[in-house]
């Protein structure tokens, strides 16, 4: 049964793309096609990725490949489940966007953008149920390369070109560390199969740290964590929407998965110490990226700095987890993970929702950039509320479905902070920074959604713009909606992600809470009843209209007039506050951190005082530290390499196995 | 005083420079000569004499058409060090004649030229920023409202028009905040258009004009006496001194000597004015702050110097005090003696009030390196006043025209050298001390005798000229007497014509939040510029 | 029976709890008022507006959408049920089991989220720049408030406020621990920022320009005004018990206790208004910080409570 | 007094004043930071006198008095009287801002507990738990040293550093013999009174208005 959904799904969705690819010269029928095959591929992932859950034991499913031992090895257990939960199910959301927004935007290259898309989906697919090395790569690769592929849009901007290339990089450079990190594991275990690594004795100590090390840095490189995230807010934006959705929605979640599997069942026993490491760089990304996402105009980019922080606060709720379990600590670790699982669902969901929002605005003006947006409100009215709801939710704020998974976070770092010595610091001090993480978010959809949908369109294109068509609507509603089920019925996904811990933690008093509770950490503790505090809002304002009926009077009409404005009866798009302006004050607190400079040109004809200038133009350059500290030296190292190497190597199985190679002897010679 | 000879000299060479051989300078007056109507004696002569050190003062444009000429626009020029007031002079046909500005030149010029222009029908050329000045957008474009065949009843007519051009800070993000006419307090109206980025301030344009009540065409045809009461309702706070220049001016032109007495009291009600002034000023500066003991303290003050300014001339604003050839009553021996007592008492109260205020911390670190006006923007927009002592500048009708009583009572202008919204609060206490001091020596020397001198008739079409330092600055009226006696036209310069363009420099790169600070430690009036 | 008291309590903390802070609102103006010589308006001008406005109409900015509406009713019942939160008279409040204090901050927030949002909405400068700036307010004194409150929480071993508060009126005042100064001042810090009080703004300024939270209320008028007001006047009464019954827990009534009322409401009442007349104080004595020396009194704030943390962590309790 | 309270008694006030160094830290205004150092010396004189009533040595009076007149009264008016001399500006110039100060004054204070944890606990006396604020005061006091340019701001950091080690020696050691502070007061004089001296000496270079200083304020 497994292995027939399997190949249903994955046969539905790659084929459907190779079909749209051969119908290319007809680009609507092909467009059709593939996203119809699509969304039946991925409607057959979600039975799928369900029965995965729903079973007990791991299902397996094996072929012989064409060399002996490189064989493909899958396996359903439930922690991949729910990541092909993800995989499948908001793919299948996003192409039924895909569907009419495929039309409304490039529509040159739709057949291989299906193509490419069925194929990543496929891949993802595959990542999250690979059970031996060899599949876990070809996967892995498949999916960088046609995530790859689908960046591109445009081809003729440098800027465009640039990212893609970075992508690349990024995405190659991270693999290289997962590599190095599985063939240390594989040569230790004697075998390229997961299970084999989850039979092998522990490694020692140092070994399991180096190891831990790797596979951090490549794992975070693709999660986006800090400081290797600098390609995701460049390469994610430039894809088209629903792709950018699933890129900062589901692929960075894999990278994710990869963390979790490696850590809970190839390294154990896990080391204390990781988790405190793991936590600080969630941290420091949640924070930064928070940061940058404010400051960021680009609707999508800002989007796609949003998910650096995301990614950084799943971090710390798996840094505690991976704490906990260290010190030996169960039931808080499973708690811990179960905040950073929950989170990644979550954000997964609300950062789908806000991309395809963020698409939906791109089809209707043609503009990313909060600056020329503005009013889109009236012109858009569904868009809006489902923007709305999402930017609600990513702010972390009650009773959505972001606030339980961060208040869950907090409920960790609530028992770190009860851990030993070391850690009594940690806590508080990153509870503080999630706070600070809480408070930017919010001023940041408060500005995107204030400035992009609210107030006057500030452009032409803005002013005109018109509601998307309907089958557009459908998924963004849909994922509104499980934003708010998910926040007012918390105990259900949670037990359901309960189901997908490790073994080694289980926590069955954490989920006493029932379905509609938020259990805290520490069992004394009641749980928080989202729903409870919803209908006591319900009822004061129900007691507040009551008392506004008895108050008011006859003549207490509303009436509708300019707004009072100073009494300057003119309101111009230009007199309201630009997205630049909102973050002005952040941006100067956070002048050390940005070095960015701003220059104000005063052009006054020659003989004209400089009392009176002619016109006055300001300019901002930015430049991200990370950028000029961290990330061009990597790529001009790798740049350089690459080059040497291709001289030598030209296909790419080749280049591994000579990595393959390479570390075996290595380690041969380094082990005693 | 006369003008000294050297000066005039290098004066004469300055204007043969510029206008050739012909033109001649010839003293018109103690400390003033004048250079006779010449074509290009604005365009090219003024630019001149500021370059040598000149100030420009007052632009005074007249309608001669009814005498046979044309329109004449006259330049007040004032050279501080030398104690001299220059007027030239340039001459053109009519209405719809080419003014070629000086603004690029001389930016003091920039708001005056405007009014001339929009006033008397003048084509402006070359103007960096052409626009209405006192006229808003819906005035049909050819009322004019001081030609002299306007008639003065003649309301303004309100045609459509589109709002008005400003000029526009471009850049990704730049937008801007558009501020009054109407405010949330009571203050007067005025609308500012801030150009921002955030919280910063890059650039600040000023619009005025919505408090023109066409004061100067009011003063036609009015009886010399009944002027005086005009010219106190050019602006509310500055009654006494706008009535004393219009008092001096008349009395120049009708070559009365005030009796000292009446001369003594004058400065006495110019004093308090300044006291009540200032020290309101110091209140709401600490009010804009949130400071509530300033803000109070400095209220109740201003109370104070109110209400004796009441117990000597009847009115708290000192209305009806001044009058043409003195002041119009005595100061009873009871009164001067009353004063003679409060004034150590309230010295000692306003001292201890703004050393707990001025001296707090918060309030330093909210006044320090705020709205800083350099030196060099104070001389080129022509800025006067405590804003320009504040700058370092040392500007003072007081003490650089040798005026009477200052002239013998040594009195020297108080300076403070950084230029931010501390330098002009500090300024306006070191000057409200000063006033202090100042009311005691002129009580102390007090001469006995008449009060009022009678007039004599004026000369016809000669100008006469009132030049005072008010509370906010220097304040300069030129009148001129028709052939029946009555008022032909009247020019009032108030200090807010210049400074409020010391105003928008000094708040560029500042903080939105401080710009009401700012605002308030200048404290322009409205009224006063837009007459 | 203990039902029927349990009603009660919550009935009287309800009523408390709304109407209330109008009072304080009185008594922070009037000190204010009496230390500038002035005589000051009534106790009860706040609540006299307030029926002023309800009884009036409204006019709403024709540039704004159902946000604007919705706003002043979101942001007012956010803070009247994190009010319902937040010990009064006694540590039993009706949502006493929900009153996580990450809870209270993030509704806090949404208040604020929602107030922003509609001042945005208006499409005029002024409700920008009060957005703006609120926010940046907001996302620096958040770290701290939740720094400070998880100080307090982990001095009483529990996340819930109510709790919080049994605990520390259980201890005898020479228990208090040193760090409890130190998360005082935190909290105050972080509470005058918070109510935009001075230093960090001026509730009785008239210039839109230094405004912050007044600015936002610009656009409003009649009901919505007066909703806005009211749930400005809540969040500064809730701050006040919330630091009253933390750091001077004295007096509280025993929940299912009626004997013990009158002196818990008196004493509450007394605890309260001593600290409003406090701020009174502060606030005719102290000018406004400039815009961005805002952030130097948040950083002392959460440095504040950071010398807390490392005093728990070093010493213990 | 019992031990207990006399033990919180202590502790509450030698963490009002790290408290209180911290608020020096978080200043930028000068005039603020000497009335905080004010503060600080009126602590420490309440320290001495406790610590006198407790342990009954009548020299710890005179230590308290000494203290309270030359580091609550001389010191600071002295201070006040140099900065209104030169006409100084109300700000105190940093090279680091106020949030990056306070994080780096946490940070030593962290350090402080960690460095006198051990000696903290081998340590006889019941006002054991002071030994971590005092040594976080001084440390604050000579990161104050080395952030600031100008010479009055770095004698605040000076005399910050002094109180610290001040609290560290009379908590530890219960009063060290009055000789020996009476050295110390005379250090601190003679200190004080040379910066003050050259302040004034040098007058001129701080009656002007640094440019570089305005716009840096302005933000």
């Amino acid at each position: 049964m497994l292995s027939l959904l399997f190949f249903l799904s994955i046969l539905l969705t790659a084929a459907s793309g190779a079909a749209a690819l051969a119908l290319q010269s007809r680009p609507a029928l092909a467009h059709r096609v593939g996203c119809w095959g699509q969304l039946a591929g991925t409607l057959a992932g979600v039975v799928l990725a369900i029965l995965c859950l729903a079973s007990d034991a791991p299902g397996h499913l094996r072929f012989d490949g064409p060399v002996p031992g490189l064989g493909f090895t899958l396996r359903f257990d439930a922690l991949a489940g729910f990541f092909l939960l993800l995989v499948f199910g908001l793919g299948a959301l996003a192409t039924t966007f895909g569907l009419p927004y495929g039309f409304i935007g490039h529509s040159s290259s739709l057949g291989t953008r299906d193509f490419c898309l069925g194929f990543f989906l496929a891949s993802m697919a595959v990542v999250v149920l690979a059970d031996d090395v060899f599949t876990f790569f070809a996967a892995w690769e498949s999916m960088s390369v046609f995530a790859f592929l689908l960046l591109p849009g445009e081809h003729e901007k440098r800027e465009v070109r640039e990212a893609a290339y970075l992508f690349l990089i990024a995405s190659q450079v991270g693999t290289a560390f997962i590599l190095v990190a599985f063939l240390v594991l594989a040569h230790h275990a004697g075998s390229l199969e997961f299970d084999a690594f989850r039979r092998a004795a522990p490694l020692s100590l140092p070994w399991r740290s180096g190891i831990f090390a790797l596979a951090l840095i490549g794992f975070g490189t693709k999660a986006g964590m800090i400081p290797f995230h600098v390609w995701l807010p460049k390469a994610h934006p430039v894809a088209p929407s629903h792709v950018s959705a699933l890129m900062s929605g589901v692929m960075i979640k894999t990278a994710l998965y990869g963390l979790i599997r490696f850590a809970f069942e190839f390294l154990a026993p896990l080391d204390a110490f990781w988790g405190l490491v793991v936590l600080t760089l969630g941290a420091v990304s949640a924070v930064l990226g928070a940061l940058f996402a404010l400051l960021e105009h680009d609707l999508k980019r800002m989007l796609a700095y949003s998910s650096v922080e995301n990614v950084g606060i799943i971090l710390m709720g798996l840094g505690v987890a991976i704490f906990f379990a260290g010190s030996g600590k169960g039931d808080w670790a499973a708690y811990a993970l179960l905040a950073a699982l929950f989170h990644t669902l979550n954000h997964a969901v609300f950062k789908t929702l806000l991309f395809l929002a963020a698409g939906s605005v791109l089809a209707a003006t043609r503009e990313a950039s909060l600056e020329h947006l503005g009013g889109l409100a009236r012109r858009m009215p569904a868009t809006a509320v489902c923007f709305l709801v999402g930017a609600w939710a990513i702010s972390g704020l009650p009773p959505a479905n972001g606030f339980a998974s961060e208040w869950m976070t907090y409920q960790a770092l609530w028992v770190l902070a009860s851990g030993s010595a070391g850690t009594h610091l940690l806590g508080p001090i990153a509870a503080a920074c999630l706070a600070l993480v809480g408070g930017l978010a919010a001023a940041c959809f408060v500005r995107a959604a204030g400035v992009g949908f609210l107030g006057l369109p500030r452009t032409e294109p803005a002013r005109r713009a018109e509601e998307a068509p309907r089958g557009m609507i459908w998924p963004m509603a849909a994922l509104a909606a499980l934003c708010l089920f998910a926040g007012l019925a918390p105990g259900l996904p949670l037990a359901m992600l309960a189901g997908c811990l490790p073994r080694q933690l289980s926590a069955p008093s954490l989920l006493l809470a029932g379905p509609l509770g938020l259990p805290a950490a520490r069992s004394v503790e009641p749980p928080l009843y989202p729903l409870a505090i919803v209908a006591t809002l319900a009822a004061l304002l129900l007691g507040l209209t009551f008392v506004r009926r008895r108050l008011g009077t006859a003549s207490a009409a509303t009436r509708v007039h300019g707004p009072w404005n100073c009494g300057y009866p003119i309101v111009a798009p230009r007199a309201q506050y630009s997205a630049s302006g909102f973050s002005q004050p952040f941006a100067y607190f956070a002048r050390k951190l940005l070095s960015r400079k701003k220059l104000l040109d005063v052009h006054a004809r020659h003989h004209y005082s400089p009392y009176l200038p002619e016109s006055l133009v300001l300019r901002v350059h930015s430049v991200s530290p990370f950028d000029t500290l961290v990330y061009q030296p990597v790529k001009r190292f790798v740049i350089r390499l690459s080059k040497r190497v291709s001289r030598l190597q030209t296909g790419s199985l080749r280049l591994y196995l000579a990595f393959l190679l390479g570390t075996v002897i290595l380690l041969l010679l380094i082990q005693p | 005083m006369p003008i000294p000879q050297p000066f005039l000299d290098e004066l004469q060479a300055v204007v043969i420079r510029a206008l050739g051989a012909g033109a001649t300078v010839s003293p018109s007056g103690p400390g003033r000569a004048r250079v006779g109507p010449a074509a290009g004696g604005y365009s090219v002569l003024v630019p001149e004499l500021v370059a040598i050190g000149g100030r420009l003062g007052a632009l005074v444009a007249t309608d001669r058409r009814g005498l046979g000429e044309g329109l004449l626009l006259e330049a007040l020029i004032l050279f501080d060090t030398a104690g001299a007031l220059v007027e030239v002079s340039e001459p053109f046909p009519g209405p719809g004649a080419t003014l070629r500005s000086i603004t690029a030149r001389v930016p003091a010029a920039h708001w005056q030229e405007r009014e001339v222009a929009e006033m008397f029908g003048l084509e402006l050329v070359l103007h960096p920023d052409a626009g209405r000045r006192l006229l808003h957008e819906h005035t049909p474009p050819g009322d004019h409202p001081l030609l002299r065949d306007r008639d003065a009843a003649q309301r303004l007519e309100f045609a459509a028009a589109s709002p008005p051009a400003f000029r526009q800070v471009r850049g990704e993000g730049v937008h801007e905040i558009p501020v009054g006419p109407i405010h949330a307090g009571i203050i007067e109206p005025g609308h500012f258009r801030f150009f921002v980025l955030g919280e910063r301030i890059l650039h600040l344009d000023i619009r005025l004009g919505y408090q023109h009540k066409g004061t100067e065409k009011l003063f036609e045809g009015k009886p010399l006496g009944l002027g005086v009461h005009l010219a106190e309702r050019i602006s509310g706070d500055t009654t006494f001194g706008h009535a004393l220049a219009y008092c001096q001016a008349v009395e120049s032109l009708c070559k009365v000597s005030i009796p000292a007495r009446a001369v003594w009291l004058r400065a006495l009600a110019l004093e308090l004015e300044r006291l009540a002034n200032h020290v309101g000023d110091l209140g709401a500066l600490c009010g804009d702050i949130g400071y509530a003991f300033g803000a109070s303290h400095f209220s109740r003050l201003r109370g104070e110097f109110l209400n004796k300014s009441e117990l000597v001339s009847g009115n708290r604003y000192l209305r009806g005090l001044c009058c043409l050839g003195g002041v119009r009553f005595d100061l009873e021996d009871a009164m001067a003696r009353e004063l003679e007592r409060w004034l150590p008492r309230v010295r000692v109260d306003f001292e201890e009030v703004a050393d707990i205020a001025l001296e707090a911390d918060s309030v330093a670190a909210r006044f320090e390196g705020v709205g800083t006006l350099s030196p060099r923007a104070v001389r080129d927009l022509g800025i006067v006043g405590p804003a320009a002592r504040a700058s370092g500048v040392a500007l003072d009708v007081r003490a650089d025209f040798k005026c009477e009583p200052y002239r013998d009572l040594g009195f020297s202008p108080v300076l403070e050298p950084s230029g931010d919204v501390m330098s002009r609060a500090r300024v306006r206490f070191r000057e409200a001390q000063a006033s202090l001091e100042m009311m005691v020596r002129l009580l102390a020397s007090m001469p006995r005798g008449a009060t009022r001198a009678p007039l004599s008739t004026p000369a016809p079409f000669a100008m006469g000229i009132g030049h005072v330092e008010g509370w906010r600055g220097e304040i300069l009226t030129c009148a001129m007497a028709g052939p029946d006696g009555q008022l032909w036209r009247v020019r009032t310069r108030d200090p807010s014509v210049q400074n409020w363009l010391g105003l928008a420099q000094a708040v560029e790169m500042n903080l939105v939040s401080d710009f009401p600070l700012c605002n308030k430690s200048f404290n322009l009036s409205y009224s006063g510029s837009d007459l | 029976m203990t039902f029927a008291l349990d009603i009660g309590f919550a009935a009287i903390h309800l009523a408390l709890v709304l109407f209330w802070p109008l009072v304080l609102v009185g008594i922070v103006r009037r000190v204010k008022a009496r230390l500038a010589c002035r005589r000051g308006l009534p106790l009860l001008q706040e609540l006299t507006d307030l029926l002023k406005l309800f009884r009036k109409g409204e006019v709403i900015p024709d540039t704004a959408t159902w946000v604007f509406r919705l706003a002043p009713w979101g942001t007012w019942a956010a803070s009247a049920l994190v009010a319902l939160m937040v010990p009064t008279f006694s540590w039993s409040v009706p949502l006493g089991a929900q009153a996580d204090f990450i809870l209270v901050i993030y509704l806090l927030g949404s208040s604020r989220f929602l107030r922003n949002l509609a001042a945005l909405d208006t499409a005029t400068a002024f409700a920008g720049l009060a957005a703006s700036r609120e926010s940046f307010v907001a996302a620096l004194s958040e770290p701290a408030m939740v720094l400070s409150l998880w100080c307090a929480g982990w001095v009483a071993g529990t996340s819930r406020i109510p709790e919080m508060v049994w605990r520390f009126s259980e201890k005898a005042a020479a228990e208090l621990s040193p760090v409890h100064p130190l998360i005082l001042v935190a909290l105050v810090i972080v509470a005058i920022a918070e109510n935009a009080r001075v230093p960090f703004d001026d509730p009785t300024t008239h210039l839109e320009l230094t405004m912050i939270h007044e600015a936002a209320l610009l656009e409003y008028s009649g009901p919505g005004l007066a909703l806005m007001q009211w749930g400005a006047g809540l969040h500064l009464g809730l701050s006040l018990a919330l630091i009253a019954n933390l750091f001077f827990p004295i007096g509280l009534a025993a929940p299912a206790e009626l004997g013990t009322v009158p002196l818990g409401l008196f004493s509450f009442m007394a605890r309260t208004s001593v600290l409003a007349a406090l701020l009174g104080v502060l606030e005719s004595t102290m000018a406004r910080l400039r815009f961005f020396r805002i952030t130097d009194w948040l950083a002392l704030s959460g440095a504040a409570a950071v010398l807390a943390v490392i005093r728990l962590v070093t010493v213990g309790r | 007094m019992d031990t207990h309270t006399f033990s919180r008694l202590v502790e509450l006030t030698s963490y009002s004043v790290l408290l209180v160094a911290v608020a020096v830290v978080a200043q930028r205004n000068l005039a603020t930071s000497i009335r905080l150092l004010r503060l600080e010396g009126f602590l420490l004189a309440m320290v001495s006198a406790v610590i006198g009533l407790y342990t009954g040595e009548s020299h710890l009076f005179w230590v308290a008095a000494i203290t309270f007149v030359i580091k609550g009264l001389a010191i600071p008016s002295f201070f006040f009287h140099v900065m209104h001399r030169i006409g100084l500006p109300h700000d105190a110039e940093r090279s680091l801002t106020v949030p990056l100060g306070l994080m780096l004054a946490s940070g030593l204070t962290l350090v402080a507990y960690h460095v006198g944890r051990p000696l903290a606990l081998a340590s006889p006396w019941i006002t054991r738990d002071v030994l971590a604020s005092s040594l976080g005061t001084a440390f604050i006091g000579l990161s104050l040293m080395i952030v600031c340019r100008k010479a009055l701001t770095q004698m605040l950091g000076f005399l910050l550093m002094e109180d610290g080690i001040f609290l560290f020696g009379i908590t530890e050691t219960y009063g060290m013999p009055l000789l020996v502070e009476l050295g110390i007061f005379f250090d601190l004089i003679v200190a004080a009174g040379v910066t003050g001296i050259l302040l004034l000496r040098m007058g001129g270079d701080f009656g002007h208005v640094d440019v570089d200083r305005l716009s840096d304020l302005r933000g």
